[in-house]
């Protein structure tokens, strides 16, 4: 199956892809830790030693959002893979596994379906505060759901189309008419939602460093950051701009790789 | 019909029993000793120790298994006594409702709010195609890529305190309200705005919009009696969709403005450990979240007497 | 004799009229009636032994003695006592013609009453060595102790030990009303986040001139700094001091710093084998640039502590430790070095092949915790120590103390909680290797046979001089670490004239503001 | 006879591509005119060029006269209902989907006409008592079949007072037996004006009558009277296009002694239930090795759930299914589907599928060839994907794949209808001739009893 991509979905990619080099870039070559600290240069202006100035504790400011906008990819990219696959296997069987495994499935769902995702997310976050392995558990809980929705829907017309059933009819096996019919049909809204679920992803976490749960200084989280450069917004408008940029082309990022809405 | 509420009542209650069965577990897992979470949130920080942890203990009988807990919970969720606060000692209905109202003060304010920007702009959007559709599409990708906080403070950042015409945050007079439903609204207008201007580019492009001018109707009473409808059916079911986003907004909306409602008390809730409020909260959260499902659906069904939604 | 009765009436006639025409004018908290404070914490309960503090500071609730600004005890319910010659019976004479917010008048039963169900309850009286509390007429209270016990006064001025009206309690001690005696009466109640009190005409000191005054909870720092910018809130109470600078600049309000007898300190527990040695935790403490966080970070130069008590706590403050003496002796890294402490390739120390590695816990309700916790975790990291930094909720800190699994943690103490410092350092230092706020596996019998006989020592001078041994023992072996004074940073709008900061944080003397006429 | 619509050298753009080559014609009162010719033969363009419906992608030059006079775009738009109609393609899509019927034949009395609501609806009323839907008037066009449909949007086009009708393949997807009742309806509502039709039906051109025009591919091959060119076709193509109406195919169907006696499949007494309502019962019949059994009957009648049952794709609820063929594999009791691309997957060539097959069933390479040449399929069609090919040729691959596997029987499910008249039916012949060929038993499911007739040994109606 070819894949392609509209011009749009290039940029979305390039968009993000830039900012993906540039978090590497930033934290394999910056000469300072994202917790070096310097308060005799607190809050400086762009310059040649700081590029993108330093914060109210004299940190780099570039290190630091290198490192917060690689924190986002990983969990975006981890959240999205382990939702994604989840929830696919998991819509597959529901339709395959005949009506006992569609229910048992129908009602964790519809149990999950009732409580708003951040809710639940807040309550996973408060377990272990701070975890970011916890706010991966937490958001892909959360997002296999909505590919588990989709992939039973749409598997449930493969399942009952012509060209499945002439498959079977001819022989092919389970592994075959996955590979030949249902896979290719659910590909394009599996990457639609993996892209709005990247996008997803880093809102929650930038949402729950809004309100003290996220990830926990001295990490950079663009979120946290957010919150903590915010008191200068009249002093050093600057570095409160970074996070809320860089968490805006990000989304925006992903929302033009989705290429259409939900 | 019947046979959809049957089945929301069926959900309903898997529901209220999954929700509970959820945060109970969630709240027993949680790492700390409730006696002393419960004792900082009663007592303050100067004057938490392990004695007022072990008072704490003693008078809520904390000391009793899990299993023993969960049990009396459900006994009495079955008599509808969602408890007392283990904190404030206050019924958790009084403080639900309490919240509750607030919330869905902002909601509804939100909600209407958000239709009254995206039905004109959709509308309008659809009808006179680009540039003004470029520009809306542009404007709402704009604003989606911002999580709803970064759009509060922005708000704060001009209309509370560059032109001062709203309070900062804060409740009780009708001002209070203003900036926390537009941060509201615009969120969820800059999603619902495109889907009205796509189902109303595609209503307007059907073939039976078509066929009622060729039958001899203006394009006015062609839009009165097959356009609103027909467009209405998407957009209606996606406001459904929306719940979700509505709900977490809310969430993160009542944090920054200070409004007591139950997504703020929820999160608050959750620091203190304290569990029936926490309970009770997420049941409401559930319950409320069905019945607006279900609304919305007969709503649908109301426009659309062909079939039931999917839920 | 004739003229009396009628003059009465005339007078208390125009005080009708002048109540009822305030009343019809004050019929609603409005904004212009009505002063506005926002502070961070909420409350949930109208308990006094729970929530006293919001209902003291708004002037609701009163004790039977006050404090004044240097910590002396004042009259207040009680307009004078005594303690007799062992020093184990405490009388109190009570103030006549106080009435409650619900009509009725205050008399020695009510306060019997009171503090019976306040002794019984969490608080500092219920550890108090009290035999009996007993109304011996009208206007007076006897307090019996089994031991000398100079504290009494002092908790008997903690908001816990508030006087009610015995109509304000359930039959089980449970509080329903809070018909107190202060100048403000409670009008609404909306838990956690809003409580409006209304001036009391009844009130037996000064009545208040603002009518109406509002109490909101703001959660979140930001939100109560942009509430002073934009005016909308007359008073705000704990500001983030990275606000400061901007808030100076605007001419629509006045900033007020306030040194008050609470201290940022790092807890740390003396029986983990990295810190049980004094010369490890001097490390720590040496390894601290105090002026950094004190001018970088909290914005409030001079603010930083090399000992627990701040010079207003004279008895307790030792003069002349001068912060930079501590630095030139030693540094951090050769008191290490002498431990057996290296650095490996990473710049790490190590010891037996085990790196020197902390988990510094503090809690997220006072914003400035979780700044200086980042800064102390990067100078630590300077010399070779890795640092966690966790922050949680403010339990985490007794409860850690309790199950032994507390490292180090960054709390803010307050050692005017009870007005004389000697109730905190009693529980953080007196027994069993320290408290739950106070020193941890960290035991010196001698610092505690001096708390202890503090407890019955009235001599002015031989208290300052044990208390200043005291404090010299804790400063040389440093089971708890100082790091600043705490400056409390208020903002004031312009409209409200007589605003006056209580360092003990009892009230916000709402009666003797006004508003600036416009 | 007035001229009521006069179009001159009228084409159709796209950008400078030319999608309908100029044409000039003249629709007269009271002489119908047919315009017939395949799908993409750039018919329905003309009709939405008459109207002023081109879409804003496409350029239009030429000049249309109506009622003998030139009228611009806004013109035509404003006799749109009250002069001049057109009716839809698919009645179902032309219908609002959320409106009871009734309505939206009211509607048209009320705002266009001017009636009151109340004799806007007793006029509506009356014109669906008129058309046989008096007992439909309240459902929606969802409930209606697509006869139905098709009535009622005729009343809905004609209530404002239009009598020059443009109709768009007015019978797209009906039975045969409702095609008729349409047509006739169509005549007696322009019968005070004229009917332009649009068809690929052969039959509908004849039963209109007047004159025709025979279009191939945007360019007009032959015109002139209707009876004239139907009988005596002139062109190449207008021949071919005649000679594919199943009325007209050689029989093929083979005499009763010819057949073999050995049976493959027996059905006793079958009944299907779908939705709770019975289809058919009591179905006996018994299939042959080599026979093509026809099915014929309405949409609706359960001759496509009959195949699926002997297949066992359904579950009957009564009855027997007897394979009396014990040796034959699952995979040899195979089924052709109505509409070719749905029943392949476009995620790989064909090719790659036909590989899968091969593979899996080790099939001997050297069949493939032959066959592929004898179902006329190009070695080239194995690079493209299913929506790359023409229908005709993925029906004739799907036969390919089946015959592959040498099944015994085949249930062919209206495998031509989606086909150009031509093209089905080459397949057809194809098909019978090559099961016949295998001993292959088919079952032959389709609407058109002429198709079953000409072809199928045996028929079964139901």
């Amino acid at each position: 199956m070819k894949f392609t991509m509209t011009g749009s979905q290039w940029v979305g990619l390039g968009v993000l892809l830039s900012l993906l080099i540039f978090a590497v870039l930033g934290m394999m070559f910056s000469p300072f830790s994202i917790s070096q600290q310097d308060l005799n240069a607190v809050l400086d202006s762009p310059s040649a030693v700081h590029w993108l100035g330093t914060d109210h504790f004299g940190r780099s400011m570039l290190t630091r959002m290198a490192h917060a906008v690689g924190l986002s990819f990983a969990l975006g990219v981890l959240c999205v893979v382990t939702s994604s696959l989840l929830g696919t296997a998991l819509g597959v069987w529901a339709v395959w596994g005949g009506k006992k495994v569609d229910h048992i499935l129908g009602v964790m769902v519809n149990i999950l379906l009732a409580l708003p995702g951040l809710v639940v997310v807040l309550l996973f976050a408060a377990i272990v505060p701070g975890s970011f392995w916890i706010l991966y558990l937490a958001i892909s809980l959360v997002q296999w759901v909505e590919y588990f929705r989709v992939v039973r829907a749409i598997t449930q017309n493969v399942i009952h189309s012509p060209a499945r059933q002439s498959s079977q009819m001819m022989g092919f096996g389970h592994w075959y008419q996955f590979k030949r019919h249902i896979w290719p049909a659910i590909v394009p809204s599996v990457f639609t939602l993996a892209a709005f679920g990247g996008a997803n992803a880093i809102l929650t976490m930038a949402s729950l460093g809004f309100v003290y749960v996220g990830i926990q200084p001295p990490l950079a989280e663009l979120g946290l950051m957010t919150v903590e450069l915010f008191p200068f917004y009249s002093d050093a408008p600057w570095l409160l701009a970074q996070p809320l940029v860089v968490i805006a082309l990000m989304v925006f990022g992903f929302h033009l790789l989705a290429g259409k809405r939900v | 019909m019947k046979a959809m509420l049957l089945k929301r009542v069926l959900q309903l209650v898997t529901v209220v029993w999954g929700v509970g069965t959820l945060t109970f577990i969630l709240m027993r897992s949680l790492p700390g000793d409730m006696a002393y979470r419960i004792a900082a949130s009663r007592y303050g920080q100067d004057n938490v120790n392990s004695e007022a942890a072990a008072l704490v203990r003693q008078e809520l009988n904390l000391d009793q298994g899990a299993f023993a807990a969960y049990w009396h919970w459900l006994l009495d969720l079955l008599q509808f006594n969602l408890g007392h606060s283990l904190v404030s000692g206050l019924p958790v209905i009084d403080a639900i409702q309490h919240m509750l109202g607030h919330s869905l003060l902002l909601a509804l304010a939100g909600l209407l709010v958000s239709i009254l920007i995206a039905v004109p702009v959709g509308l309008f959007c659809a009808w006179r195609g680009n540039p003004l559709d470029s520009i809306f599409m542009g404007l709402s990708s704009m604003i989606r890529a911002m999580p709803v906080f970064v759009l509060g403070v922005l708000f704060i950042l001009l209309f509370a305190l560059h032109w001062n015409w709203f309070p900062v945050a804060g409740f009780g007079t009708p001002a209070h309200l203003v900036l926390p439903a537009l941060t509201l609204a615009l969120s969820l207008a800059a999603v619902s705005n495109r889907v009205v201007r796509d189902s109303a580019k595609h209503t307007f492009q059907a073939a039976f919009y078509q066929f009622s001018k060729v039958k001899g109707l203006s394009a006015w009473q062609t839009f009165r009696r097959h356009g609103v409808r027909n467009i209405a059916v998407p957009v209606v079911a996606f406001f459904g969709i929306q719940l979700v986003s509505m709900i977490e907004g809310i969430v993160m909306i009542e944090s920054l403005f200070s409004w007591p409602g139950i997504g703020h008390g929820l999160a608050h809730a959750i620091f203190a450990r304290d569990i029936p409020v926490i309970q009770g909260a997420a049941l409401v959260m559930g319950v409320l979240f069905v019945a607006l499902n279900t609304l919305v659906d007969m709503l649908c069904l109301w426009i659309d007497p062909r079939g039931v939604r999917e839920a | 004799m004739i003229v009396m009765p009628s003059l009465k009436r005339i007078i208390s006639g125009v005080l009708v009229i002048g109540a009822l025409s305030g009343t019809a004018a004050f019929a609603q908290p409005t904004q212009s009636n009505t002063l506005s404070i926002s502070a961070a914490f909420e409350f949930t309960s109208l308990d006094p032994s729970k929530n006293g503090f919001v209902y003291s500071r708004m002037q609701v609730l009163e004790t039977l003695l006050d404090v004044d600004d240097s910590g002396l005890l004042m009259p207040a319910l009680a307009e004078r006592w005594e303690v007799s010659e062992d020093a184990k019976s405490w009388s109190f004479h009570l103030r006549e013609g106080v009435r409650f917010h619900d009509g009725a008048s205050m008399d020695a039963d009510s306060v019997v009453n009171s503090l019976s169900l306040a002794q019984a309850k969490h608080g500092a009286l219920r550890n108090a060595p009290i035999e009996s509390i007993q109304a011996l007429d009208r206007n007076m209270v006897v307090i019996h102790l089994s031991r000398p016990y100079t504290l009494l006064g002092a908790v008997l001025a903690n908001y816990a030990n508030g006087i009610l009206s015995p109509a304000a309690y359930g039959k089980d001690g449970e509080v329903l009303a809070l018909s107190a005696t202060g100048p403000y009466q409670l009008y609404q109640f909306a838990p956690p986040h809003k409580l409006v009190v209304e001036k009391f005409d009844g009130y037996w000191g000064k009545k208040a001139s603002i009518p109406y005054a509002s109490y909101l909870t703001g959660h979140r720092t930001e939100s109560r700094v942009l509430q002073a910018r934009s005016g909308q809130v007359d008073i705000v109470f704990g500001l983030d001091p990275a606000s400061l600078p901007s808030l100076k600049r605007l001419p629509s309000l006045d900033l007020y710093s306030n040194a008050i007898p609470r201290t940022i300190v790092l807890k740390v527990n003396s029986g983990h084998p990295f810190l049980k040695e004094v010369s490890a935790r001097q490390a720590l403490s040496l390894a601290i640039n105090r002026q950094g966080i004190a001018n970088g970070i909290l914005r409030t130069p001079n603010a930083e502590a090399e000992q627990l008590m701040p010079a207003s706590l004279s008895n307790w403050h030792l003069d002349g430790m001068s912060v930079r003496r501590g630095a030139q002796e030693v540094s951090a890294e050769d008191l290490l070095a002498s431990l057996g402490w290296k650095k490996n390739a990473k710049g790490q120390l190590e010891r037996d092949g085990k790196r020197f590695e902390l988990t510094l816990i503090t809690y997220a309700d006072r914003p400035e915790l979780t700044t200086v916790a980042t800064a102390i975790q990067a100078q630590w990291q300077a010399i070779g120590i890795t640092t966690k930094v966790e922050v949680t909720n403010s339990s985490a800190i007794p409860m850690g103390h309790q199950d032994g699994s507390l490292e180090v943690a960054l709390i803010a103490r307050n050692y005017g909680f009870i007005a004389d410092p000697l109730g905190v350092m009693l529980s953080d230092f007196g027994s069993n290797g320290g408290g739950d706020w106070g020193a941890m596996n960290w035991n010196n019998a001698e610092l505690s046979q001096l708390l202890l006989s503090l407890e019955h020592t009235s001599d002015p001078k031989q208290y300052r001089e044990i208390a200043q041994r005291s404090a010299q023992l804790i400063y040389n072996e440093r089971p708890m670490i100082p790091v600043t004074f705490y400056v409390q940073q208020t903002s004031v709008n312009k409209r409200v004239k007589g605003f006056r900061f209580d360092p003990f944080e009892r009230s916000f003397f709402l009666n003797e503001m006004e508003f600036v006429k416009p | 006879m007035s001229v009521l619509l006069k179009l001159t050298n009228v084409a159709v753009f796209v950008g400078d591509t030319c999608l309908l080559e100029p044409i000039s014609l003249e629709l007269k009162q009271g002489q119908p005119l047919t315009i017939l010719g395949q799908t993409g033969s750039g018919k329905s363009l003309l009709a939405q060029a008459i109207m002023g419906l081109l879409p804003d992608t496409l350029s239009f030059q030429g000049d249309i006269e109506v009622f003998g006079k030139a009228l611009t775009l806004e013109q035509r738009q404003a006799l749109w209902g009250r002069d001049l109609v057109m009716l839809p393609q698919e009645p179902w899509h032309a219908l609002d989907p959320l409106m009871k019927g009734i309505n939206q034949v009211a509607e048209v009395y009320q705002h266009v006409q001017g009636k009151s609501q109340n004799d806007a609806q007793a006029s509506a009323q009356q014109d669906l008592l008129d058309v046989g839907l008096a007992d439909s008037a309240h459902k929606r066009p969802g409930q209606l079949s697509g006869g139905m449909a098709q009535r009622l949007a005729i009343s809905a086009a004609t209530a404002g007072g239009a009598h020059v009708i443009l109709a768009d393949e007015p019978t797209k997807g009906l039975d045969v037996s409702r095609r008729d009742g349409i047509v006739r309806l169509l005549q007696s509502r322009s019968i005070e004006g004229s009917l332009l039709t649009i068809t690929h039906d052969v039959a509908i051109a004849r039963q209109l009558g007047g004159s025709l025009l025979v279009m191939k591919q945007g360019r007009l091959v032959e015109q002139g009277d209707a009876l004239d060119v139907l009988t005596n076709p002139q062109n190449h193509y207008t021949r071919e296009l005649i000679a594919a109406e199943p009325k007209s195919w050689p029989d093929v169907s083979v005499a009763l002694a010819n057949k073999t006696t050995e049976t493959v499949l027996v059905a006793e007494n079958l009944a299907i239930e779908r939705g709770g309502r019975t289809l058919f019962e009591n179905v006996s019949f018994s299939i042959n090795k080599g026979e093509v059994v026809g099915v014929v009957g309405d949409s609706g009648c359960g001759k496509s759930s009959l195949g699926d049952a002997l297949l066992g794709l359904l579950p009957v609820s009564a009855g027997l299914v007897t394979r009396s063929n014990h040796t034959a594999k699952p995979y040899q009791w195979l089924k052709l589907y109505q509409d070719p691309p749905s029943a392949f997957t476009s995620s790989v060539s064909l090719g790659t599928l036909l590989k899968d097959l091969v593979d899996l069933h080790n099939i001997a390479q050297e069949r493939i060839v032959p066959l592929m040449t004898r179902l006329n399929l190009p070695e080239s069609i194995l690079q493209r994907t299913c929506l790359d090919v023409s229908g005709g040729e993925l029906q004739r691959f799907a036969i390919l794949r089946a015959l592959l596997l040498d099944p015994v029987f085949l249930f062919a499910d209206e495998p031509t209808s989606r086909l150009d008249p031509i093209t089905a039916k080459d397949v057809t012949n194809l098909l019978v001739e090559l099961a016949r060929e295998t001993g292959c038993a088919v079952l032959m499911v389709s609407h058109d009893p002429d198709l079953v007739r000409k072809t199928c040994d045996t028929v079964i109606t139901l």
